[in-house]
């Protein structure tokens, strides 16, 4: 057995995540002794810029604190308001934004298992290589990824910043017949998604059971996307609005994220902390592909979230195709909305995982505070916890590359966003 | 020449009768706030009990308690759009492995359409639009194709807006020629005129009755009605000499600080006809495309030569525009380019008046 | 030709480099018909597509009466100018025209000629000198005028100081700027017109250049009592489709492309003196 | 530009600063057209893809991101130095983005607002575009861009020509869509008149008015917009906001903007 040694593990950028970020690593024999997920990404002092703003800009700008997942962004603003406001957009505008959300799912998702994860598990560099020898999965990952583009277009104009939601709807009514011939392609689409999430399940991934606690949000009737309340697997069940009686940032040295603990503890969030707490609300159909699985849900390795990824687009494709089936133009595109003072929450699930937002509004509809809690920085205390236990696992004694490759592929496998993760203020020392 | 009347209720007949010799029918129809044309299939589209209210920068629908069809003056576009596509592929390009280029001419594959509803500025809109397109050695294409086989529809206008000057420019209210049918709406239905043989072909199997005399007059009052109630007006016809001899007039520097340059006077213009090229190329490089778009006289792109843009401002552009369309138009198609719609007037953002304009250019006064 | 758009295919027969950011492309059709079929005059222009990126007016400068190759003289300033800088002999583009009306070279034979142009290389009067320069007999004195911003951008001196030894033929060569070598004139060409012996009585005067050049070149042939009805210019304006729609080379009334390019000096008198049309 | 050695594919980079991303998305999200592309370029540097040498040398680098830290500064100097043509993307790069907004605030003291510990943070209180510290060959305008935008970019410059900027107003694209005006026929304060076109018009294309995500055109005359939108009754301070949005720092809407913002903090 080799001597236990002294390394420096340094991956100055990250590749394929989103945003820039760096790992550092320092062992001292069997231990490490320190560990950095440093995100250097500069802060973009957002919930700043929204301070004076009026509640009907906030869905524009927030849309651009991340370019993978701005639908999320928009759909808590949104919610956040109209929670305020007394509104009720109707059963049209909720089930719409289901869809337009299931886009965002779908594309995000898509561009993450094919261009982000997969090289790493078939072992090639980057995407582009990997196609050359898999060109079926990567056209299957690159038609998923535009049909949920697509169905995000369909409301929102374009899909990256789309320019379709406000508080209280929508600013258009899409046609029927645009609505019709995306139904189509979904319907189309589903035995591809089908095959996506054996395909997933079906790689070999690495062993690596970990105790970890996952937080989604649980709705009583749905899979969760705009609605619900916080649950975790340690039993939590609060209210959105009740965000920090139980989570709680903090700022560290090395990294301009904010680090979120849940009762002071790391927790997962993202899609496999989604299906480990909502796996009775999947469809049937996509239930029993997840059965057919070597392993069982939930579950407690953190690899596993590149299958609960595909059968999330697989939930996706259904779910926009069922709601899009029987569609119907309705009387407004959006609710009339009038403003009031006081304090908007709300949380929906992002790609990533549970997105918080929360407003102060002024009696005149502006923003007075604003705070934003996105997925990366919940998970960005699991990911350290999880390089750890991955590296003392594999066995420190591993080559720099071996454990440098892990170290990649444990982070990767959390889809970190780092442009999300990136806007913070910590509200309580932002008063003093 | 006079053909008959045709009761309101049996509007859907001509249409009927449209459809059956094979035309597209395009209609007004009401769409996002404002009238357009659009593909016509029932008379239940038309526009029923609306009406448009525009002044300088506005334009609203409005609800009346009336049955008629076009009882509103005119909507966002007028039939340029039609003949002369806003954006259009002239030609491709192939490029072989050796380098070697194949050109192709591309042509509209056009059903021909009958557009109904069709005022009398559009109508000398379109005969100008003709003239530039069409009246040359070698025709353009593309509108030759579009243009051919065009039936259509007028529909004398009854009901003026706030900004319409037709009478002044003499192109309306009257529809005058340039049609295969002329309809004047009465409460109870049309007087159906015919200017073409197709035309009289058309409806001669629908069964007009004959026209009375008492909805004749009706028909003839209610245009004198229309003229009398514009508002509005040009100075005179031909204002080229006075725009002409005031290029370094104060008034093109006022306009400047109001115009945004945004173009969508000579957008909506139904006679403007400037067009920038557009070339485009396959992501792979194997072929390319040479299309035109609607340019316009206020973009720097119009007048740009490597390095210098002749028109560097504002006050030069709308300089152009206006002394443009009603003063060389004169030198270049015997006429003024203004047919007196309204349009530019209504759809400007910044609210400016063509008329307004021209009369404080023309008069030598430069405030106001 | 049919369409009146649509280029048709050329082929670089040969690429001659004549400064830094001049060249000569010389060309020929590639359907041998469409080749034997093109006639051009001096002065009048062709559209050149470079594949992909866009079409230029550029004007024939080669010899009309030569019927092998054609040739365009190219000053590569912009995005398709300099695309062109890059091709080589047997590369592909599109051609369609002659377009326009180029200079009133039957009413020149037998008089004098006087010829101002400003800026580099202004191939429409290189067109116009070479068609003269080749048929010297039947013309009578010849000026040749060129203006130069710097002494260094003078291409082809070598020509010009060949020029000035012919018969008959005076060269006035001047930079705003010159150098210690410079041979010719030190200021605007149109300060020197008064050296130009005009004979007010059979002289026509061609010019081409920059606007405010030509401005002051006539008011300099004021002086000669030379009527304006003997003065030519070819004029520059933006040009997307040479054949008169498109309504970029509008100047006052005139469509540059078809009314011009050479317009006859009272023509566009009243435009020229307006600044911004 | 002029392309070297014909023969080797050229090279390219995507280098990314301060920005949420969405403009490396024109290119991620091309689909089959990245395939392509991967067989006519060679991506040296593009980390969210996948490749990383970013002191690579290369033919064209696209730059997304504005300039807000030391070592932004430091950086983006070096890649100019590493590239024949450098291509800024998006609005970050070319205005400064939403987050120039600090500028207007002093950014520190907003970072202390921000940051329980702001040594922690490498921040300038100004975020920039890249042409404030380069030189820049090429900006495409828009937040985000396009793939249209991106490819059609790309195609030319693999062509060797500079490709066209387009910098006309929304409302000639908005006009040749056929679409109804949303200021002159519902009184919506459309940023239309004042912003770039190439966005193909969304926002009028969907019943809404623009909020001129495209930067200014060329000869914009904001200042007669926003009178015109105080006109018709929108409060100084909202049409103030409109200019200060997500391309703030550009010059013509800062000017019609900052005096008419109602002081922000
Ligand atoms: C009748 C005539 C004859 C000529 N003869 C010659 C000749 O013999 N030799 C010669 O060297 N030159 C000649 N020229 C000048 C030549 O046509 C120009 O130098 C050439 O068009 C420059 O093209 P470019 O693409 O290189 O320059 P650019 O300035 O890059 O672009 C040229 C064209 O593209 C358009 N354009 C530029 N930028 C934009 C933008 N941002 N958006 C949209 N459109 C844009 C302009 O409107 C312009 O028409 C002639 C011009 C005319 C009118
Ligand atoms: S006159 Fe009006 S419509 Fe025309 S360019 Fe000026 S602002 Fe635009
Ligand atoms: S809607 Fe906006 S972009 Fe369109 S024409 Fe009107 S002002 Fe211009
Ligand atoms: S219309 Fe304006 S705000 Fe909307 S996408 Fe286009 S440029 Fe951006």
């Amino acid at each position: 057995m080799t001597e236990p040694r002294s390394i420096a593990i340094h991956v100055p950028v990250l590749a394929r995540v989103e945003g820039e970020g760096s790992l550092e690593i320092r062992t001292r024999g069997r231990t490490i002794a320190e560990l950095k997920l440093r995100i250097f990404e500069p802060p973009r002092l957002f919930e700043k810029l929204l301070e004076g703003r009026d509640y009907g800009e906030v869905p524009d700008m927030v849309a651009r604190i991340c370019g993978i997942c701005p639908v999320a962004y928009q759909m808590s603003a949104v919610h956040a308001f109209e929670e305020l406001f007394g509104i009720d957009p109707g059963p049209w505008v909720r089930d719409m934004r289901r869809v337009m959300y299931c886009g965002e799912w779908m594309q995000s998702h898509a561009l993450h298992i094919h261009l982000l994860a997969a090289p790493d598990l078939l072992g090639y560099d980057n995407a582009i290589a990997m196609a050359r020898d898999h060109p079926d999965i990567v056209r299957r990952g690159l038609l998923l990824q535009a049909l949920g583009n697509d169905l995000i277009r369909l409301f929102g104009a374009r899909a990256v910043h789309p320019v379709g939601v406000r508080v209280g709807g929508f600013h258009h009514v899409p046609a029927r017949s645009d609505v019709a011939e995306l139904h189509a392609r979904l319907v189309a689409a589903v035995p591809q998604a089908e095959a996506l999430v054996r395909w997933a399940a079906a790689l070999d991934l690495p062993e690596s059971e970990q105790h970890f606690v996952s937080v989604a949000l649980r709705h009583p009737a749905e899979y969760p996307m705009n609605a619900g309340r916080l649950a975790s697997s340690a039993g939590l069940d609060a209210a959105s609005a009740d965000f920090t009686q139980h989570f709680a940032e903090r700022q560290v040295a090395h990294s301009t994220a904010l680090y979120c603990f849940l009762h002071g503890k790391p927790y997962m969030v993202g899609p496999l902390a989604r299906i480990n707490l909502n796996l009775e609300r999947l469809p049937a159909a996509v239930r029993v592909v997840l059965d057919e699985c070597r392993f069982s849900w939930p579950s407690r390795n953190p690899f596993h979230s590149i299958v609960a990824r595909a059968a999330e687009i697989y939930f996706s494709v259904l779910e926009a195709a069922r709601l899009l089936r029987d569609y119907s133009v309705p009387r407004a595109a959006h609710a009339e909305v009038v403003p009031r003072a006081g304090v908007a929450t709300a949380a929906t699930e992002a790609p990533r995982g549970v997105l918080w937002h929360r407003y102060e509004v002024g009696e005149d509809g502006r923003i007075t505070a604003a705070r934003i809690v996105p997925p990366t920085s919940q998970n960005q205390a699991r990911i350290e916890a999880d390089l750890r236990h991955s590296l003392e696992t594999l066995g420190l004694e591993r080559s720099d590359a071996e454990l440098r490759q892990r170290c990649e592929m444990v982070i990767r496998s959390y889809d970190p966003c780092i442009s999300c993760a990136t806007h913070f203020l910590d509200l309580r020392h932002a008063r003093d | 020449m006079e053909a008959g009347f045709l009761q309101h209720g049996r509007f859907q007949a001509l249409l009927d009768v449209l459809h059956g010799c094979g035309y597209r029918c395009i209609g007004p129809q009401v769409r996002d706030g404002a009238i357009v044309y659009d593909a016509l299939s029932t008379c239940r589209e038309l526009p029923q009990g609306v009406r448009d209210l525009q002044s300088a920068g506005s334009y609203r629908l409005e609800r009346t308690s009336g049955l008629r069809y076009f009882g509103w003056a005119n909507g966002l576009q007028a039939l340029k759009p039609m003949v002369f596509a806003p954006e259009e592929t002239l030609w491709r390009v192939q490029r072989a492995d050796d380098g070697a280029l194949r050109f192709s001419a591309s042509r509209p594959s056009f059903a021909n359409l009958a557009v109904i509803g069709v005022r009398a500025c559009d109508l000398a809109a379109l005969a100008l639009l003709d003239r530039h397109f069409l009246g040359t050695a070698v025709a353009d294409p593309c509108y030759a194709a579009r243009r051919s086989g065009m039936f259509l529809v007028a529909v004398h206008c009854s009901d003026p807006s706030g900004s319409c000057f037709c009478a002044s420019t003499g192109d309306g209210p009257q529809a005058s020629g340039g049609f295969d049918l002329a309809l004047s709406e009465l409460d109870e239905g049309f007087i159906v005129e015919t200017g073409s043989a197709r035309g009289a072909d058309t409806v001669a199997g629908l069964g007009l009755e004959p026209v009375t005399a008492s909805q004749r007059d009706a028909a003839a009052r209610q245009i004198d009605t229309a003229r009398a109630r514009q508002r509005r007006g040009l100075p005179s016809r031909d204002l080229r000499a006075a725009l002409v001899s005031n290029p370094e007039h104060p008034r093109w520097e006022q306009v400047a600080q109001r115009c945004l340059a945004c173009g969508n006077c000579t957008s909506v213009c139904p006679t403007c006809f400037c067009h920038a090229v557009c070339d485009s190329m396959e992501l792979d490089g194997s072929a390319g495309a040479h299309a035109r778009i609607w340019d316009s006289c206020f973009t720097a792109g119009h007048s740009q030569i490597h390095g210098l843009t002749v028109r560097p401002d504002t006050r030069t552009r709308y300089r152009q525009w206006l002394t443009h369309k009603l003063g060389s138009w004169h030198e270049q198609f015997g006429r003024s380019g203004c047919v007196g719609c309204g349009r530019c007037i209504s759809w400007c953002p910044a609210g400016i008046d063509i008329t307004e304009e021209a009369a404080a250019i023309c008069s030598g006064s430069s405030d106001g | 030709m049919d369409d009146p758009l649509l280029p048709h295919e050329a082929e670089v027969a040969e690429y001659i480099r004549e400064s830094a950011g001049i060249f000569t492309l010389r060309l020929r059709f590639r359907d041998p018909a469409v080749h034997a079929g093109y006639r051009f005059a001096p002065g009048q222009f062709n559209m050149l597509y470079l594949y992909g990126a866009g079409e230029v007016p550029i004007s024939v400068v080669s010899d009309p009466l030569d019927d092998t190759l054609f040739d365009h003289t190219i000053r590569a300033l912009g995005r398709v100018t300099r695309g062109f800088a890059q091709l080589r002999a047997a590369d592909r583009l599109g051609i369609r025209g002659p377009y326009g009306r180029g200079w009133p070279l039957d009413q020149a034979r037998g008089r004098d000629v006087v010829i101002i142009t400003g800026g580099l290389g202004c191939a429409p009067a290189v067109s116009l000198i070479n068609y003269i320069v080749r048929r010297r007999e039947e013309f009578g004195r010849l000026v040749i005028m060129q203006g130069v911003k710097h002494a260094d951008d003078l291409i082809w001196a070598e020509r010009y100081r060949r020029w000035s030894q012919m018969a008959q033929t005076q060269v006035v060569v001047a930079a705003d700027v010159g150098t210690p070598l410079w041979p010719w004139q030190v200021g605007h060409v149109t300060d020197f017109i008064g050296q130009a012996h005009i004979d007010a009585r059979k002289t026509i005067v061609m010019m081409c250049g920059p606007e405010g050049m030509m401005r002051a070149a006539v008011g300099g042939l004021q002086a000669y009592g030379l009527p304006e009805s003997a003065v030519w210019l070819s004029m520059e304006r933006s040009m997307q489709c040479a054949v008169g729609r498109c309504g970029h080379c509008q100047i006052g009334g005139k469509f540059v492309c078809k009314d011009g390019p050479v317009f006859n000096y009272p023509q566009v008198r009243e435009l020229l003196a307006v600044r911004g049309l | 530009m002029t392309l070297p050695n014909p023969g080797r594919k050229p090279r390219v980079a995507v280098h990314k600063f301060s920005s949420c991303d969405g403009c490396q998305l024109a290119l991620l999200g091309l689909g089959e057209d990245l395939l392509q592309l991967s067989t006519l370029v060679e991506f040296v540097h593009f980390a969210e893809a996948g490749p990383v040498d970013p002191g690579a040398e290369v033919d064209i680098a696209f730059v997304e991101g504005s300039i807000g830290t030391a070592a932004d500064m430091e950086r983006i100097r070096e890649v100019r130095a590493k590239s024949r043509f450098l291509v800024a993307i998006g609005a970050c790069a070319t205005s400064g983005g939403l987050q120039a907004l600090r500028n207007l605030a002093g950014g520190q003291a907003w970072i202390r607002a921000v940051y329980p510990r702001p040594a922690y943070v490498d921040c300038l209180a100004t975020s920039t575009a890249v042409s404030r510290h380069v030189q820049v060959d090429f900006e495409l305008w828009g937040c985000p861009v396009s793939s249209r935008q991106v490819t059609v970019a790309l195609r030319a410059l693999l062509s060797g020509v500079q490709p066209v900027e387009e910098r006309d107003k929304v409302c000639m694209e908005c006009k040749r869509s056929q679409m109804v005006c949303v200021m002159v026929a519902r009184g919506l304060p459309c940023m239309g008149p004042v912003t770039r076109a190439g966005c193909g018009a969304l926002c009028p294309g969907i019943g809404r008015d623009c909020y001129a995500c495209y930067g200014p055109a060329e000869n914009a005359n904001a200042e007669a917009l926003a009178r015109r939108m105080e006109a018709s009754g929108i409060p100084s301070a909202a049409v103030g906001r409109r200019f200060l949005s997500i391309n703030s720092a550009s010059p013509p809407f800062f000017a019609a903007g900052i005096g008419r913002m109602d002081s922000h903090d």
